[in-house]
């Protein structure tokens, strides 16, 4: 099967372009475009681990290792479409368009971060693995009852193929050919568990075949060709002819969350000979007269402050009001939660 | 998420009736839906051609077309699911789940995402969608199909839930719950589908949700009931009264909100209480009633409160079902028992 | 994919041999032994459809027209192996080696129809569609650990392939290379949906590709095909090489259950061209000089004794016992229960 | 069906006790399980080479083998589906569901298998299974992470469930569990995993399943509580006694079936109940309680019975969690008010 879904590449580890039909489509705009945005969400990563490590932020997970493949989707979407995240996405949220103070705020234990912009059709983070893909099927299945060239796309590891929800999300995608992408990170873990325990099949892309829909192996840390699939894959959607399976190859350059310690499970040198998405690139840029010291400086310099802003907003966020704990439950209160709510607003006032 | 899509105010005769079974108000109840609002789509196992297999969406894909009337694959996760996206894409979904007992494989989606999708965004995306499905035993069903496991929703913040004893208010409630802007589920007692007829209006109509309703003025004891065990409360009441004891007789049709003022008001008159429910004792609703009564009425109970339930064992195969559910006979020993403490 | 799976087939509708290299096999014991069981199965399924009508027993799940997939598989097995049959293949286990008379009881409402003989591993049916899935290949894994050559077979239909079930039992299967059969009988409806609303993929046994285990798709209504394609996959098990997707195509001829209409949902000439898997054999057998009039006189007058002497078994077993109700929840029954059971006894006695 | 394999019987050093906290005590429990029958398998989501979420596998499957102590696909109904394949044909799996929270995808199985088969083979077929997971909030987990979801399966005959709340309770109800001939669910209060440690027997020994504790002698209210609660209720009933009140504590411990007789014995004596759980108010566990003393202690009682719980809201995002959990606060408010009645 290998062979059969070969991974997708347009550079290579050294930044070479290896598909020469891109040549014209890597444009300086879409490099520095793709490079600032895998920037950006990389400074949002570490921060969000120092902020975590100083108790400033509740457990958080980290993507970092997989900017290319976040980047490089989220920035394929059309404003107009559908994004299903998974607790590890809020680098392709950022880009998309999530509000950075609050998806800090998210990582504070505090609902407000699940509340997507005006208009962005961003649905809050997936926590029981597998559970968005039917929601972005059936979000996908509306779209085309509207009659809209609108898409969605749902993130997922690798992890999340083995639960019953992926597979009824992709059987239910494929039999009302509704305009969805399914966009895997493989990032070789789950957790501890490496994907030769989750699964037989050597690769993700080959299960496309049990829906009788197109699957597509990408390199997933080549920002370029996750860009370029991804918009293929949602175009195929857009024009009627149903989901696509990808599979991003990454690697989880760090912990699966901040109370994780992959030094128990994950061999010292695996994943050594990985070059992590924004070296490649940086090689790619400097070997195609794209990288600018000075801009490098500025954005990030812009990043930095745009970062540090969000960070200072979200502390100085009033704190959480206990009312929220009641008011959000059903559009209109049932009687007895009313009372439950009122007697223990009575109990707080009494100190 | 605003909808583009137009929501038709069809006029409506207003004294028209039909003469409807419990089943056929429900399908009269989605047809009226599907005509008036044109974002209602159903969607379940075997619900278009084959009309599901109560009947209870019959003709309806013919008449609104397979678009609007889903037959889905076998899979209740992805029923739900796809419903909750449906529903925060503009949609409004009724999804049919073909018997209660086969509900579970979806119990994921619904705990985790119907029920707290508005809390997770703070209003900003909400599912308005009815799960419909059949419940309950009595009909010599094969296994597994009898389950009668509403509190393992009335225990489900975010998510409402009813059930109607009658053709009316199997209509109106279905109605009312398509239009709450929260998910409901309801619970339809299948043994009652087709037990009999009354006068259902043909227009659109409501009965409120959280609302229970007195189906008979008594002063010795108050039944409380649901769904297919009105039938049972009401033979049970009916020899009660020729042993002298006048009943009260709840059917609480809304189970989550209860309605707590109709079972304390009545209570507190008849100082006697006997809750009756197909699903087991432990764990059943009868526990969240006694507990009603406790907080609102505790000085004026003159007895225990008796609960009449199934036992607890999972549902029989049916050659045992009906000494499973609750008899008029088992009732009347609890009705006996608060009445003589 | 109709071409990567082709059905696999040993004869043909007119009973010619179309695979040469069974000729040998194909002895006339064996073709006896299948008709056998074909013409056994059959009888007592008609009789239990015209019980039904008759009233004498409960909603029934008829399998005329899968005689072929249920005998052929059944008959594959090992006496030790493990049979994990749905509402519908009780002509597999009857095969196996149920009791006639408690399979007539199952659809009279009574639980002793679950309980198989003594020594014979054959689960109760699953109901809940495609829960059994997982049990196939958790009861194969205890033999793998044991170290016996057993192995386990899952029965289920082509609507089963939609259940999350399906997929996390094909999973846990494929990774732990447990020694189990998954047996579809893929007879294109699931009740009222057709295999088109119910897949987008071609064939069942393409999503074999999805667990990087092998997938055949075989003509169930050809005996022998069954019949050694699952012995193949059986012994491919055995000798631990883990799990095998067999897809049986074949024809429900009737109603999904006595309760079920099928002409509201089935075009009135759809299957007419099927030829049932009787007829097949018989043709099979007058070409090759095995039929025998008197023989088939002899087994039918056989097996009618047989169905009728368990239907009066049936009808003359002890009315169900109430105490039963209670008393195979636990163990050892809790307090609470023992209480209700006396006290609803106590009422009982008290008429 | 009879297992060919054989079943140590490991001398037991009777005096030796370790100082553990209850993560330690589950450890050692699984741990003397797999010591003691070679049967006994642990099956899960990083449960083997990483050792848990939470540590509570750690080292098993170094001292094990990874056929033994076996990391799964993420898939929790294939966990519990396969347990059951294994545990009907002679293994016994403790499978651990890494939070409670992540119990509901494998709702269906635990629901019409698990709990089932024995009644659906009149006890030919059995699965002696303990599942384990970890329950409740007051950790900062994420979202999901931290449901108390127990009336889920005390309303499931078939299966037994127990809540420890001490190390000696944790390890010696994980023995008994997996000794039960039946199904039994454990959860563990993640908020006390590690918040005090107590002297453990080294070897083998059992808690009663049914069996509840008295934790503390009181004359004049009862209160009534299980796992990370009982933290609350004790320090609660301090807060009380220096009021004046005297509470008397019952750790309930297994949550079915309930120790009936421990509650009545003692609303009998103080004529007065307050009832602690996390889980919410509507469909917890409080309201069976409730229905106990309703049948057992109705003509004791002084006061109606309190009922100190979570809120009929989703447990929420970390923030609001302290809002959510009952307090000491709350739950003294609770005593005074059946003691001032
Ligand atoms: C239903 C469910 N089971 C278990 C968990 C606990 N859990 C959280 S993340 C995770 C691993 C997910 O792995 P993968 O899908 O590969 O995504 P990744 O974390 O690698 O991005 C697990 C087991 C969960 N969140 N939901
Ligand atoms: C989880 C679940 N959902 C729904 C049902 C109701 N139901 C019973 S049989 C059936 C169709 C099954 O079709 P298939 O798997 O093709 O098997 P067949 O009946 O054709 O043998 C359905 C929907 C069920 N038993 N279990
Ligand atoms: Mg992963
Ligand atoms: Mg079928």
């Amino acid at each position: 099967m290998n062979t059969q879904y070969p991974i997708k590449r347009i550079i290579d580890d050294e930044g070479n372009l290896i598909d020469a039909s891109y040549q014209d489509q890597l444009n300086e705009q879409l490099v520095k475009d793709l490079y600032y945005h895998m920037h950006r969400i990389r400074t949002f990563d570490r921060k969000a681990i120092s902020l975590q490590r100083q108790g400033r932020l509740g457990t958080y997970a980290p993507f970092e290792g997989q900017e290319a493949s976040q980047v490089g989707s989220a920035l394929a979407l059309n404003a107009d479409d559908w994004m299903f995240p998974t607790y590890r996405d809020h680098g392709a949220k950022l880009t998309f368009g999530a509000d950075m103070m609050k998806t800090y705020l998210y990582w504070n234990g505090r609902v407000e971060g699940c509340v997507p912009p005006e208009g962005k059709k961003i649905f809050p983070p997936a926590v029981p693995i597998a559970t968005q893909l039917p929601h972005a099927a059936g979000a996908a299945w509306a779209e085309k009852r509207k009659g809209t060239k609108n898409a969605a796309i749902a993130y997922f590891g690798d992890g999340a193929t083995s639960e019953g929800d992926f597979h009824e999300g992709l059987n239910f995608a494929s039999v009302f050919q509704v305009p969805v992408v399914f966009f895997n990170q493989n990032n070789r873990y789950a957790i501890s568990v490496p994907i030769e325990k989750q699964m037989n099949s050597e690769t993700i892309a080959q299960k496309a075949v049990a829906y009788g829909i197109p699957g597509v192996r990408i390199d997933g840390n080549d920002c370029f060709s996750v860009y370029f699939e991804v918009k293929k894959a949602l175009e195929h959607a857009r024009n009627g002819n149903g989901p696509t399976l990808l599979e991003a190859v990454t690697w989880r350059t760090g912990a699966h969350t901040t109370a994780d310690d992959p030094t128990k499970y994950r061999p010292e040198d695996q994943g050594k000979g990985i070059v992590e998405p924004l070296l490649r690139m940086e090689r790619f840029m400097k070997n195609n007269g794209y990288w600018d010291e000075a801009w490098l400086a500025e954005i990030d310099e812009k990043i930095k402050a745009e970062v540090e802003a969000a960070v200072e907003a979200m502390e100085s966020y009033p704190k959480a009001n206990v009312e929220d704990l009641f008011d959000h439950v059903y559009a209109n209160m049932p009687l007895e939660l009313a009372d439950q709510k009122e007697s223990y607003l009575a109990h707080l006032r009494r100190g | 998420m605003a909808m583009e899509m137009e929501v038709k105010d069809i006029p409506q005769k207003k004294e028209t009736t039909q003469f409807l079974t419990i089943v056929q108000a429900v399908n009269d109840g989605m047809k009226t839906l599907l005509e008036t609002d044109d974002t209602v789509m159903i969607l379940g196992e075997d619900i278009g051609k084959n009309g599901g297999v109560f009947r209870a969406t019959e003709g309806l894909q013919e008449k609104f077309g397979a678009d609007r009337v889903i037959d889905t694959p076998l899979a209740e996760a992805g029923i739900i699911g796809t419903s909750v996206g449906l529903a925060v894409n503009g949609f409004k979904p009724i999804a049919e789940i073909q018997f209660l007992g086969f509900i579970y494989p979806a119990y994921e989606q619904i705990m985790t995402h119907v029920s707290r999708i508005r809390m997770r965004t703070m209003g900003h995306f909400s599912v308005p969608m009815v799960i419909r499905a059949p419940y309950g035993a009595g009909i010599r069903s094969p296994e597994i199909h009898s389950d009668s496991t509403e509190t393992l929703f009335t225990h489900m913040p975010g998510i409402k839930v009813v059930c109607p004893s009658t053709p009316y208010d199997a209509k109106g409630l279905l109605i009312a719950a398509m239009e709450d802007p929260d998910p409901v589920l309801m619970l339809e007692p299948m043994k009652s589908y087709r037990a009999k007829r009354e006068e259902v209006p043909t227009g659109k109509y409501t009965v409120e949700i959280g609302k229970g309703k007195k189906v008979k003025e008594g002063t010795d004891v108050t039944l409380i009931a649901w769904g297919a065990m009105m039938t049972v409360v009401e033979k049970a009441a009916e020899q009660a009264e020729k042993k002298g004891i006048s009943c009260e007789i709840i059917d609480l049709r809304t189970l989550y909100p209860i309605d707590r003022e109709i079972i304390a008001e009545s209570v507190q008159k008849t100082g006697r209480a006997v809750i009756v429910h197909e699903a087991q004792l432990t764990g059943g609703l009868g526990n969240d009633i006694v507990s009603i009564i406790n907080d609102t009425s505790f000085l004026y109970l003159r007895a225990p409160i008796e609960r009449v339930t199934g036992f607890d064992v999972p549902v029989p195969f049916f050659a045992l079902e009906e000494d499973f559910l609750p008899t008029p006979a088992r009732v009347v020993e609890g009705i006996e028992k608060v009445v003589h403490f």
